[in-house]
């Protein structure tokens, strides 16, 4: 069957959306199906998100705007999969689309219907916990922004009908069903928390101060039921005490709950207690938890500063149940301390950090996209490669496949997208369309002439402004030739009436005064540039949300500042110019820095599209980290995997691989990089061009200073044990081993988790234990981190006689060698000092980075390192494998501590986020880019140092001399520059100091 | 035992080591030219001079009014300092104190190559607040002005009056904590002739708290005050080492910020965006009060600029050549007591 | 305006000042467009000039908007760390902790220029935030000392 | 009458908006006098010369009305009647008062608003005792006690003044100074004694014989640099200078309130800005052409456009330049290029 270029992602939360972004940004058509009625999943509910304590609305809004209206994107919502046909290449599903009874197509969003609506419903976004009408939208700036009836609490009254001056509301449209045909399919349907049962151990549902963790979310919300005030829910009092209890429905065998870790748990509780105690000072947050498992990056500092800076207290205890009081509706917490000791507290509110299970619709998808699930429900995903399901052809990313957080998910949505673009890349570009637009009509050096629509928005506007005023007033300002006003300026038939008083009037800059430009200015740009004008000679004036909307009861001094605005807006339209985007070539080759299992999966994934890769590997041989490592946890056989790569590598014709090579020198930007190398023994010079750097330098293995290594023979490393385990049997003879975890992880000199070792310790412990069951393991740790379904194997490891033993980091073991034997002392929380007598330590030595080594290229490169000296990401939540300078990725170990699954998930994801470079003959970049002035240019330098984005250099001009230089293929147009320019030698297009003067100066 | 000595001898030996060094640095061919300071030809004042030849060297002055900061005549780039063979001279420049920071934060900035300059540094005993006794004499032409002890005399036609040096001198060099110019680390054979090393200067700014506790309204009267004299013919800007920009922001006309006009709104905004323009930057020189043909103070704000950075960002200007000043730095840490917060 | 009117009308209790407010497009615009959409009310004194960053907010605009006889002036921002260019916000954070303290200095009342912070989530925040400000500008009454007088 | 100031006011300040040299945070002015007892005449000179009463820092030239879109109503400036007197001003800033008028009643330009105010002044003048170390009038046709470009004359006798009626205009107004006395003989001698011991007195003599002459042939020289290179291009030399009459006008638009006003401020050939085109070229485009500018405005296009030297030996520039670069030194310097041509002839 021929292959087809599109592709159909299932779920549009933030990996569906991310995954969607990259291959509609790489050429393919995406079909994007949503089964509620917006996009951004659960990220949009979240107020913060760690370890960055990001607004969440703030950093996903952008993305979730930008998917609604791509060019390449076919969003539908309200949706469900009915039938699915075909194979990996070529697929054809049948979807069903439920109706709204409101008119997508129709429908402004303005919200009208929502709020006459007579009938109180429950509103899903904010958990229940206000009231909401039957008509609306999930939340005030869901995408798409569109009003749905929701028909079971509809009374069918009609008022929405009346009110309606779009005319959407339709009360018999019907469902529709369609078919969709695609070459891959992304499954991306997320999580659904767990709820725990009406008569279960903590009393949710039936006191009322006991709320899940995703209600405390949209408590702690500013757009949440009490707009960001801490209060529970039973008096609306400020909760002094709160108690959080963590793994509910996870690590959980009495079948109540779900056996896995839920893998985030422990951080987005930390996040929710440090936030409820910045909201409110008086809240003190106690977490009771059984291990921390802040196992991600940055994530221990995190845990740290919650208990320094914001006095979390942490209790080592699974807290067996709780008791309202009920004069006060406080809850009694009856837990054992570490010690042994019983202990009883009551506590002003409870917030049950509950798990994630599998969504509910799972086996149904399962079924339909004919993928197999795991023993826990969730996608089962191959060993090597966590997005590939057990079907060609079809990928699973986010918590589908296992729970996990946000940087995960978008990795995995990227890393998706990856292998859609090794199954597809022949058909790329195939099924995009691209609109054929009129040629722009000059306008430079023309006096302005300026047309202003103002618009009623139905009664949004000209019910609370004098829109007639308002329009009469735009007719007496200088340069404006033409006033209009409409019902609603964004519906599709004023589009039509703009572009025609375009010609009509010769206008040459728009005005629309109506609602917000986010949501809107790429509508309006859209039609005057298909009336044949430049798409920046357009303003708009939000007069309804920040004016009509804010200002109902003060309809006069809302229309005066409707003037003000309008006026200002026409004082910018003066001064704009038409800006012309730059285009720049790309190079289709890319630079993979290492020659790891990251390195060499990058590459492979790159030639497989046919793109040049020149692959550079410090060493003599290929293979980084791994060749240390024999299996995974899971049971996969890394040297077979490594064996694999390696082969492949070095037979693949597009890949030029240089070992024992080093970089001299790496100049240019995204899609235009120059890197000379030096390589082999004969150390030759080699030259290439390139569009793209993926950063796989990888990470090493702590050397231990502690507990005898060196010293002892008996002491070894964990990746030694391995060895031993796999290659020797040296094992026979040993009685008792003692392992040792977070050696040089989590202290001050690494002041974070490792990740792999729990993994590691574990599965080297069962191995043993399989191999010699009679030999005593012993396994002394400060938290055990088998996050996900990693747990499992901790449980079996206890099952099988594994020992393990707590200890606390300022209480570490203590060893004293006597012969051949190996004394271990250590001090457990139960204060009791416990003697181990073994004839081999094994230390679990943690994963560090080397400053020097990676500070020469990042300075080449021009990215950050962090305070660990590991490659420091763009975004830690949303551009989990971007640098801020564009055409620069990360993967594997360089970027932190990780698993080989993960590395490899990285590195395809890389690969995908490149990909959107590459697929292109040409990059566009932003139109509304900095510009140097170079007579007001002094080169001091100062811009350089405030550029996030690197895209500020001095050069030597012949006739300016040292000035300032923007390189608008990296610039974002932020204007940080500008700002602290003391020449204004930058501006900002867009945003320019003659444009903001005309503002300013428009009040006076 | 503490010797007193005069601040003329004082002086006369700090002018004697300052022309051998010049005089060997000319002889060694270490540099091609040396900007110093002569005498003036009207009292209190002095001129500021370039010299390429040893016999040159008896011009070189040193005394307490030598205000003007010569790191002004490195920035912009003038014909008289490039060679069109050579390109830019080896400049052997006397430096006080506040020159050498000066000449450290215009490297920072990216304006001068340190290598092609010799700091001779001087131990600079304060420099004299000519326009205060000007202002004190009145209507009466000095005609003549000496040291004498610690005192300094000034001389007409038919009077005498003398001020006391210590009380006389400008205030900024009256808490100054960089009397000579700092030695760098990386490039120590730039400083030559008296130079310090300084890793962080404290200042507990106690001259500003007399002002600083006033109120806006008496501020305001104060600043009103005090500028409302101002010509704008930009003397300060142009003496300071600082303002180097090709055109600065009230010469600019897309679009025209501020008005040249003597209004006193737009006197004040000229101040106010030079002094912001100065955060971090300015070096505590006062030539710009030195140099203000209307005897404008600017002092204070010049205090209150180094305060702003000291106690918000640890910095000051022109010690160290490594330290990013704080306009091109920042840091989540910064202290935000000044934003809006809900009640 | 001329000062004679505003005199007027600064006797006036109904006298409301006009503030002018520089949003960040990604955090502070949407968070008003939020209060808006959740038709949370405020004083009717701002006008909005939407900027790209924080960090595009040159002491220029401000100053200037004071000279042209604007009561008061607000720059609004994304929260340290949310900034949508990175760190356009702490590079503004910097200018306006030395232009506020100045501005003091010369003994321009600094209540008339106000520096906040609220995200696309913080619709309460940012009428709130307006409401104070303009609270604090009504209280310093009709900008008269900085504003060029013809 | 001595003590007869305060009377002179009473008698004229209804009538006239009296100027007279007062001092202001320590800085002696001309300023429009509100209290007599302000007044200050043992002076040496005042720091801003009184051009700035007739050729003011900013002055509004018209202002205007619009509908928004056009103008429509100019409004002229109805202060130009009012009559003013300066009182106290010195001989030599006095004579600038002429080279002043020279420059706006210049050919077809006639400056209505500078014209109108010089017609409606009377100046009072009076004789300087002591000059100044760096005064030099008496190097470009001027004297301490010339009294040809005043209207009334005044000489410090210490105990009295002497006064003289001079133009037409003055002997007029003091026709009405009722309280006046006759001078008497030794009052007269004694004021020629003053005028002698002034002149007498004067340090600076510079020699500017055809300094014009001088001057034009070496656009182009080496001095110039020389001259120039201490120099940091404020505006001090020429702000303050009585003769310089450069000035920008700039016009204002007030959106809000639907009206305008075009006013004139003072420029300075040392500004960068000055001469620069359009186009971004500046014929005047470092310190060394702007330098030379102001030395041959004053000493060579002077006397070519208007037969008179433009520098009327104040020695304000000399006294506050920022850097000392001594406009003595330059004339010095200047002179010295004849003599070397000429020795170089002559050898």
């Amino acid at each position: 069957m021929e292959k087809v270029g599109a592709v159909m992602i299932v779920g549009a939360g933030i990996g569906g959306s991310q995954a969607a972004l990259d291959l509609a940004d790489s050429g393919y058509k995406v079909y994007l199906i949503e089964s509620t009625t917006s996009i951004g999943g659960v990220m949009a509910q979240l107020d913060k998100t760690f370890p960055t304590n990001d607004c969440a609305m703030c950093i996903v809004s952008p993305k979730l705007v930008e998917t609604g209206r791509h060019q390449n994107i076919d969003l539908s919502i309200n949706c469900r999969i009915l039938d699915v046909s075909g194979e990996a290449g070529n697929f054809t599903i049948k979807v069903l689309k439920k109706t709204l009874y409101i008119n997508p197509d129709i429908c402004t969003g303005c919200g009208v219907c929502g709020r006459e609506c007579p009938v109180e419903a429950i509103d899903l976004f904010n958990e229940g916990l206000a009231k909401y009408a039957a008509t609306s939208v999930k939340y005030p700036q869901a995408v798409p922004l569109v009003y749905a009836i929701n028909r079971d609490y509809c009374v069918g009254c009609g008022i929405c009908l009346a009110v309606c001056k779009a005319k959407a509301v339709e009360y018999e449209r019907e469902d529709e069903e369609v078919d969709i045909n695609v070459g891959a399919i992304i499954l991306a349907p997320g999580f659904d928390e767990y709820i725990p049962k009406a008569a279960n151990l903590y009393g949710y549902g039936k006191y009322k101060n006991v709320v899940t963790s995703i209600e405390f979310e949209r408590i702690l919300s500013a757009s949440g039921p009490y707009a960001g005030r801490v209060l529970r829910p039973s008096d609306g009092d400020i909760p002094e005490k709160v108690a959080f209890l963590q793994c509910i429905g996870s690590r959980d065998y009495s079948g109540n709950g779900q056996p896995y870790c839920s893998s985030v748990c422990c951080m987005y509780t930390a996040k929710e207690a440090v936030i409820a105690h910045e909201h409110m000072h008086q809240i003190k947050p106690t977490i009771f938890s059984m291990d921390i498992r802040a196992y991600g990056k940055d994530f221990d500092k995190y845990i740290i500063r919650a208990q320094e800076e914001y006095g979390v207290q942490y209790i080592r205890s699974r807290i067996s149940s709780i008791k309202e009081v009920p004069e006060t509706k406080d809850l009694r917490i009856r837990y054992e301390t570490e010690d042994g000791k019983v202990m009883e507290e009551d506590f002003h509110m409870v917030v049950l950090a509950v798990g994630l299970n599998p969504p509910n619709d799972a086996k149904y998808l399962a079924e339909k996209f004919g993928v197999e699930l795991n023993e826990f429900g969730f996608a089962k995903t191959d060993k090597f490669n966590p997005v590939q399901t057990s079907k060609p052809g079809i990928y699973a990313c986010g918590a589908f496949s296992s729970p996990k957080d946000i940087p995960d998910t978008v990795t995995q949505a990227s890393a998706a997208a990856g292998c859609v673009n090794q199954l597809l890349y022949e058909k790329r570009g195939t099924l995009i369309t691209e609109k054929t637009l009129p040629p722009e009509i000059f306008v430079n050096g023309q006096p302005p002439r300026i047309g202003v629509f103002i618009c009623h928005c139905g009664i949004n506007i000209g019910g609370f402004v004098d829109v007639p005023e308002v329009t009469r007033y735009a007719g007496t300002l200088p340069n404006v030739v033409l006033t209009d006003r409409n019902l609603y300026t964004c519906s599709a038939d004023t589009q039509t009436i703009i572009k025609d008083k375009i010609k009509e009037y010769h206008l040459n800059r728009v005005i629309v005064a109506s609602c917000t430009p986010r949501t809107h200015e790429p509508l309006f740009q859209e039609t005057i540039r298909e009336a044949g004008l430049n798409r920046y000679l357009f303003q708009m004036a939000n007069i309804r949300d920040q004016c009509s909307w804010v200002h109902m009861n003060e309809p006069e001094k809302a229309t005066e500042k409707a003037k003000d605005l309008v006026r200002m807006a026409v004082n910018k339209a003066r001064e704009i110019e038409p800006i012309e985007r730059i285009r720049l070539p790309v190079t289709p080759k890319a630079l993979v820095v290492g020659g790891g299992i990251s390195g060499m999966v990058a590459a492979l994934n790159f030639a497989s599209q046919e793109y040049e890769t020149f692959l550079v590997e410090k060493q003599e041989e290929l293979g980084g980290f791994a060749r240390n490592i024999y299996h995974t946890l899971e049971g996969g056989n890394v040297q077979e995997l490594l064996a694999d790569l390696i082969n492949k590598v070095k037979s693949n014709k597009s890949i030029h691989t240089y070992t024992d090579a080093e970089i001299e020198n790496i100049d240019g930007y995204i899609g235009n990089f120059k890197t000379s190398i030096i390589h082999g023994k004969n150390k030759e010079r080699v030259e290439f061009d390139h569009g793209v750097v993926i950063v796989a330098t990888g990470a090493k293995e702590y050397q231990p200073k502690e507990y005898l290594f060196g010293q002892n023979e008996n002491v070894i490393l964990q990746s030694e044990f391995e060895k031993m385990i796999n290659s020797t049997d040296k094992l026979k003879n040993k009685k008792s081993i003692v392992m040792i975890q977070c050696v040089g992880s989590r202290n001050e000199e690494h002041p974070y988790c490792s990740k792999m070792c729990c993994a590691e310790a574990i599965k080297n412990a069962l191995l043993t234990k399989e191999k010699n069951p009679d030999l005593e393991i012993t396994v002394l740790f400060r938290d055990i981190r088998t996050y996900g379904f990693k747990e499992k194997y901790y449980r079996k490891a206890r099952e099988a006689g594994v020992i393990f033993l707590r200890y606390d980091e300022d209480n570490p073991p203590k060893i004293v060698s006597e012969d051949s034997i190996l004394k271990v002392e250590v001090s457990t929380p139960r204060k009791e000092i416990i003697n181990i007598n073994s004839d081999l330590l094994v230390l679990s030595a943690g994963i560090y980075s080397d400053r020097e080594e990676n500070e020469e290229l990042a300075k080449m490169l021009k990215v950050p390192l962090n305070d660990d000296n590991f490659f420091l990401e763009a975004h830690v939540k949303l551009r989990p494998v971007d640098f801020a300078t564009e055409g620069v990725f990360v993967a594997g170990l360089a970027h932190c501590p990780k698993t080989i699954e993960d590395s490899i998930s990285q590195a395809n994801a890389a690969v995908s986020r490149a990909c959107t470079i590459l697929s292109k003959e040409e990059i566009e970049a932003e139109g509304k880019t900095a510009m140097i002035i170079p007579e007001r240019c002094i080169g001091c330098g100062m811009c350089i140092e405030n550029c996030a984005y690197n895209a500020i250099e001095l050069i030597d001009d012949r006739r300016f001399g040292r000035i300032a230089q923007i390189n608008q293929a990296l610039c974002k147009g932020c204007g940080a520059c500008s700002g602290n320019c003391r020449c204004a030698a930058i501006d900002v297009l867009g945003f320019t100091g003659e444009q903001v003067f005309a503002m300013i100066t428009g009040r006076c | 035992m503490v010797i007193i000595m005069g601040i003329e001898t004082e002086n006369s030996e700090i002018e004697n080591s300052m022309r051998e060094t010049a005089r060997s640095l000319l002889k060694e061919k270490k540099v091609d030219v040396i900007i110093g300071y002569t005498n003036g030809t009207v009292p209190l004042s002095s001129a500021p001079i370039m010299i390429t030849k040893e016999e040159e060297v008896e011009k070189l002055i040193w005394n307490n009014l030598c205000y003007v900061n010569l790191a002004k005549y490195l920035v912009p780039r003038i014909p008289q300092l490039i060679d069109p063979e050579k390109g830019d001279l080896k400049v052997g420049i006397v430096s006080k104190g506040c020159v050498g920071r000066a000449l450290i934060h215009l490297s920072v900035e990216n304006q001068i190559n340190l290598e092609n300059i010799k700091m001779i540094g001087i131990p600079c005993n304060g420099i004299i607040n000519r326009k205060r006794i000007e202002k004190e004499v009145g209507e009466k032409e000095i005609l003549e002005v000496f040291a004498f002890g610690n005192d300094i005399v000034v001389k007409g036609k038919d009077f005498e009056q003398e001020f006391s040096f210590e009380e006389y001198i400008n205030e900024l060099c009256k808490v100054c904590k960089v009397k000579s110019p700092p030695v760098l680390e990386e490039l120590a054979e730039i400083c030559i002739g008296e130079c310090q090393e300084i890793s962080s200067i404290g200042d507990n700014f106690e001259d500003l708290v007399e002002f600083e506790s006033k109120t806006t309204e008496e501020k305001w009267d104060y600043i009103k005050d005090t500028l409302e004299t101002c010509t704008r013919c930009y003397a300060c800007r142009e003496a300071c080492p600082m303002c180097y920009c090709n055109l600065c922001f009230v010469d600019q006309n897309k679009p025209i910020w501020f008005e040249k006009t003597t209004e006193i709104s737009e006197i004040i905004a000229f101040h106010l965006v030079r002094a912001m323009h100065l955060a971090g930057r300015c070096v505590a020189c006062g030539a710009c009060s030195s140099v203000c043909p209307m005897g404008i103070d600017l002092n204070l704000i010049t205090r209150k600029l180094e305060k702003i950075v000291k106690e918000r960002f640890n910095f000051t200007s022109g010690i160290d050549s490594k330290k990013m000043p704080p306009m091109m730095d920042f840091s989540m840490d910064d202290a935000e007591e000044f934003m809006l917060e809900e009640d | 305006m001329t000062t004679q009117t505003k005199q007027e009308e600064s006797l006036n209790d109904e006298w409301e000042p006009k503030i002018l407010a520089f949003l960040c497009n990604w955090c502070s615009y949407a968070g008003a467009d939020l209060a808006g959409v959740s038709r949370i009310q405020y004083p009717p004194t701002i006008r909005v000039v939407r900027v790209p960053c924080s960090g595009r907010v040159s002491p220029y605009f401000i100053i200037k908007s004071l000279m042209d006889g604007w009561d008061g002036v607000v720059v609004s921002g994304c929260h340290p760390g949310d900034c949508h260019y990175l760190t356009g916000n702490l590079v503004a954070r910097r200018r306006f902790a030395i232009l506020k303290e100045l501005l003091e200095f010369f003994g321009i009342e600094p209540g008339r220029v106000n520096f906040m912070w609220a995200s696309a989530a913080e619709g309460e925040r940012f009428a709130n935030l307006i409401k104070k400000a303009t609270k604090i500008v009504k209280k310093l009454g009709p900008n008269k000392k900085f504003e060029k007088k013809w | 009458m001595k003590n007869e100031i305060g009377k002179l006011y009473i008698e004229l300040g209804e009538e006239f908006n009296f100027y007279a040299p007062i001092k202001e945070k320590g800085n002696l002015i001309f300023k429009r006098v509100l209290n007599p007892d302000d007044i200050v005449l043992d002076y040496l000179n005042s720091k801003v010369p009184p051009k700035e009463i007739l050729f003011p820092k900013m002055e509004v030239l018209f202002e205007y009305k619009t509908d928004g879109k056009d103008v429509t109503e100019i409004i002229e400036r109805t202060d130009l009647d009012e009559k003013n007197i300066i009182f106290g001003i010195r001989p030599c800033d006095a004579h600038s008062f002429v080279l002043l008028e020279d420059f706006f009643a210049f050919g077809d330009y006639q400056d209505e608003i500078f014209l109108k105010k010089r017609a409606n002044t009377i100046v009072i003048g009076i004789g300087c005792n002591t000059p100044k170390s760096t005064c030099f009038c008496t190097s470009v046709e001027g004297h301490p006690f010339m009294k040809d470009d005043m209207d009334i004359f005044l000489v410090d006798l210490s105990e009295k003044y002497l006064v003289e009626g001079v133009s037409e205009k003055g002997k007029e107004l003091m026709k009405r100074l009722k309280w006046l006395t006759d001078a008497k003989k030794q009052d007269i001698q004694k004021a020629e004694e003053l005028s002698k011991q002034a002149e007498e007195s004067f340090e600076t003599k510079l020699d500017l014989k055809d300094i014009d002459k001088k001057l034009d042939p070496n656009f182009e020289h080496p001095i110039w640099a020389e001259i120039s290179d201490i120099c940091i291009g404020c505006g001090t030399c020429s702000f303050l200078c009585p003769t310089c009459t450069c000035f920008d006008v700039i016009d204002e638009n007030d959106q809000y309130n639907n009206k305008g006003r075009r006013i004139r401020i003072w420029d300075t050939c040392q500004f960068c800005l000055y001469t620069l085109h359009t186009s971004g070229h500046n014929p005047r485009d470092s310190c060394i052409e702007r330098c030379r500018n102001r030395i041959l405005h004053k000493f060579c296009y002077y006397p070519e456009n208007y037969n008179t030297l433009g520098c009327v030996g104040c020695g304000r520039c000399i006294q506050l330049c920022p850097v000392n670069n001594d406009l003595r030194a330059i004339i010095e310097k200047v002179n010295n290029i004849k003599k070397e041509k000429e020795e170089k002839i002559s050898a």
